[in-house]
């Protein structure tokens, strides 16, 4: 057994596992305040893809990419 | 009498190998899996006709200065196709749900326990003596869960290029087959009241929002994980030319000419790792096992995440667009769709399923960031 | 003083040798028979123009770290842009004539006699001792004769780089001049009754075949004739992407922005072989002498074995279709089409001619493949 | 007279004529044999360029690209 | 813990130095001029982008085997991009104004005493000790003043390397401020009944004046002044393209697919001269300096020139079109027009600005082969 | 003080500005030698962008590209 390789995996796991939540809470935060200042600012609003329609097109937008 | 038997001998009848005749059955396969079942047709085609012209016998076509060998030095080995085809994802990608739902992150954080865990399969395998995979190399097969083509050759390029070709397979042929691993894995971890539940309306993403998200996505990664910086550093840079409004024509060939060429020449290049001897190993054997297992693994913890997220917080979710965060955009978004429709027939769970959907790509790039970091 | 001295010996009118001169006018005639004769306007005017700028004395541009040289080394040596070409042409191509009447593809195989005969026939001026061709060099010329560029292009880089230039020239002057050349030997070989000939119509060709003949055609090369696999490869590649339905955004870009910088950068790179000191030679007038034989040739032995085919055969023949068997698409099928209205204002036999003309395409491929495998 | 080199030259004809022949024959019978299997299977089937528009169409394609 | 302190050395908090900061924020300045400012968009929001990738600490992007650095030797030191650029530059532009008043070209030549000028500026700043340019140094920082983003990287690359990222920045950067830059000068230098002056119409241009010109220019660099070769003959083969109409798809690529892919390619391995150790420099400042000077004195001499001719000439010529002898095409001729109307409503100076425009561009390409075959 | 050097860019700068104007007076001259002989055969004509429309549309057309 190779119990070295194993334990430095299961390190490597951890490490890992940890960075990838570390650096999206990150994200999260940091795309938070970003929403919050954007919005103190009076800025043009574009709807978020909420609509029945913009949900099609998007997904054919993508689809057609990735299908064809 | 001397010609015809040169000529002979020069025939592909008289060289082939068994294991050429084998990879030429599975390279027919695959363009049948992409053909007729449409199973990621732009990559399955290529890389399956790629693998045809790779194991014709006595011409040198994925060698020497064949046109394959030369498209996978020029693109493969050194990262810039699979850069350049996030690029185009970036110009084609709207991260408008995500948004509207940064929370939605942390769904494409848990699935990428997928990955870890398959490193760490690929290293049990080792320590029991079946297999020899190195650090590197198991590395590169738990990328496979990441459920992200081109994240998965870029890193398999960099760590292990001797395992690209059954990494690429892997990646793209479980990708295609999302809609039948995932449903009874969300199924058996959710109950019917959970499937049923709604979610709120996505709130309005200003355009300045959407121009300086990959600006504050470059600067973090920038910040806290250098070696994620190529790969996430491309997916904004095509991403700002979408949303800034200033450079359409840049963004129109990124999002076209520049991705398909790239993908013609991507494909062709990967094909050439599915030569016989390269190709035809246990090894393969074992990527193949352990890739099917991230995937069910990255399904599993997504969903997990969502079931618990939904507890912790006011605002209804539901935790089948967990699945979602394994990435294979946008076909998990639709299972996710779909297994929830068939729960509540009223319940459209797709625009809040692309938010841990389009995560699930930036998770997947962080963990090829840290793979990398921690393994060079 | 001396600066203005310094000027004079670095311009063109102190630098220029009667060598340049010449081949400046003779780039100016290739623009004019491309511009304003329209002919091959795709290859000649880009390596009209190629040749222009590698004729101006005294800056590298054909040469050292020039553009156009770095083009030719990036992808004529290395038969990189001829198979990308063959790609798209094959995304380009319909073989549904063909499909619908494959006994078309004997004519496509008569027709390339033209091919071996001028072999024959660089090797008979070398023994003569008028020329001084290797076998290597004979079998690169020869290759005008199969009528098709990209062919004629990868053949001589491979094995006569230094004759590419004559070579290509030759190859798209003739083609373009097909409907001069051709006429008069197909009258000369048929009978009025003959040119008469009514055809019956083609028969449905199902989508199945059309996916499936891209893949029959590159296995049989697999098995009888490696060495044609690198183009006949890439030409049914372009032709599954094309019929195969599922990739047509990557069928898109090779018959359009991926062919068109492909055929930009060819061109330019050619034109860099009209070097004065690499172009003008007694080879090339021996070039240019055997190229117009081997199309003749090839015209005469497609048209005869048309006449042969007719006779044997239940269905009727019109033998003129043979002629298009050179290849030369589509340029040889609609001569064909025209000297049987002639014959007949009824006798359509456009369509029927595109077999042989595709066909001829696949024959000088299958040429090209034995000519490399035999003197490599 | 480098007779070799003619000689060299001659059986390289005779060759590649034969092999051509072969080749085109072996294909010609692959695609007949491939027509049939298909033909039995029920299949969609799509005309080919039979008919006087298509044939312009086509013509027109290729033009198009050789031409311009 | 370890593992913690690893990960915490390999990250851009860690590693960062004060000069990375300090470009980070630059670029996302340069971003916020194209943007927000909507300067010179398809290169600052490349290069921009580019600078940003390239000062993340701890990551091969800008070097070694990184995607930029790749790019940048791929097509920045052989001058391969600015030069495709150039091509497609010629397949956009109508040189119809500038044949219709041949004349308009001596204004083209007079805007180019800037670059002489800045030129003897950069090495009187050497010969007083405060900078360190050498002759080929200087002559790169000169042809800023060519107000020509490709001629400016083309020159900078093949005589300054260490220098393009600041050039080419100064170029881009002038050549948006030249609504700022240039009115106040113009009014400066010309009375108000110049400003007020009409032109008459310009006589129409026939096709075969429009398919000669590109060739007559190419064959009169080929004999005067050959160094100027590679940029006006790819302008001209472009324009050729455009003009000639045989090649309509090559030139449709020439000026879409092409020209975007190469924009990006070239931006981004501009992006690549912006790492912090290359750019931070006193010389970047003086460049900076020098190149708003060199704009000025471009501007300058084309409007006198302006009022030199037409005092000599009988058709009255408005001198305001002298400034758009500079290029920055279009961008010139338009504040030309601009400024025109300002003094008489009915005086649209668009088109008869068009041509030294256009000649502004000939003129800088001329200049750039001087300083090329003078310092090599 | 490098007088030298500086010397060497006065001389560049001359000689420079000479031969920019050197080259574009042979350009005027071979364009109208060109245009009258173009001139003297019939041909098709073709209006240079003399109307406002034109304008507008080329303009637009060069913007178009630098401005995106
Ligand atoms: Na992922
Ligand atoms: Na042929
Ligand atoms: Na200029």
């Amino acid at each position: 057994m190779q119990n070295e390789l194993f334990k430095e995996g299961l390190t490597l796991m951890l490490a890992g596992m940890g960075t990838v939540f570390v650096f999206l809470t990150a994200l999260v935060i940091a795309m938070t305040v970003m929403s919050r200042l954007v919005g103190r600012a009076p800025t043009a609003a574009r709807t978020s893809g909420a609509t029945d329609d913009e949900i099609a097109a998007i997904t054919a937008a993508i689809t057609e990419h990735r299908r064809k | 009498m001397e010609l015809v038997t040169e000529i002979w001998r020069g025939s592909g009848l008289y060289q082939i190998t068994g294991g050429q005749a084998i990879m030429l059955v599975v390279c027919l396969g695959l363009l049948y899996l992409g053909i007729a079942k449409k199973f990621e047709p732009l990559l399955l085609v290529t890389i399956g006709f790629g693998g045809l012209l790779s194991n014709i016998p006595g011409v040198e076509i994925a060698t020497g200065d064949g046109l394959l060998y030369l498209l996978y030095t020029a693109g493969v080995t050194n990262g810039v196709f699979p850069l350049l085809i996030f690029m185009g994802v970036g110009a084609l990608t709207d991260f408008g749900p995500l948004l509207a739902n940064p929370r939605t992150l942390f769904l494409g954080a848990a699935a990428q326990f997928g990955i870890f865990a398959t490193l760490l399969g690929a290293l049990g395998l080792t320590s029991l003596g079946w297999a020899d995979f190195s650090l590197r190399d198991a590395a590169a097969i738990g990328i496979i869960g990441g459920a992200d083509g081109p994240t998965a050759i870029y890193v398999a390029g960099r760590l292990a290029p001797d395992l690209l070709g059954a990494i690429a397979i892997a990646a793209y042929s479980y990708m295609a087959l999302v809609p039948l691993i995932q449903p009874p894995i969300m199924k058996a971890l959710t109950s019917e009241e959970e499937r049923k539940i709604e979610m709120v309306q996505l709130r309005e993403v200003s355009k300045t929002e959407r121009i300086l998200f990959p600006l504050v996505l470059l600067l973090l990664v920038a910040m806290l994980l250098p070696s994620a910086a190529p790969l996430l550093g491309m997916l904004a840079f095509g991403n700002l030319m979408r949303e800034c409004g200033v450079v359409e024509r840049l963004s129109d060939t990124a999002q076209n000419a520049l991705i398909n060429i790239v993908t013609i020449f991507l494909g062709l290049a990967v094909g050439s790792r599915l030569q016989a001897d390269l190709f035809l190993d246990t090894n393969t054997l074992f990527i193949l096992a352990l890739g099917i297992v991230a995937f069910g693994i990255g399904t599993a913890s997504g969903v997990l995440m969502g079931k618990l997220m939904n507890r912790m917080s006011s605002n209804p979710i539901n935790p089948l667009i967990g699945a979602a965060g394994v990435s294979a955009v946008p076909m998990a978004a639709r299972v996710a769709n779909k297994v929830g429709l068939d729960a509540n027939p009223h319940n459209v769970l797709l625009m809040h399923a692309m938010g841990p959907n389009v995560a699930g790509v930036i998770g997947s790039a962080v963990a090829a960031g840290i793979m990398i970091m921690f393994t060079s």
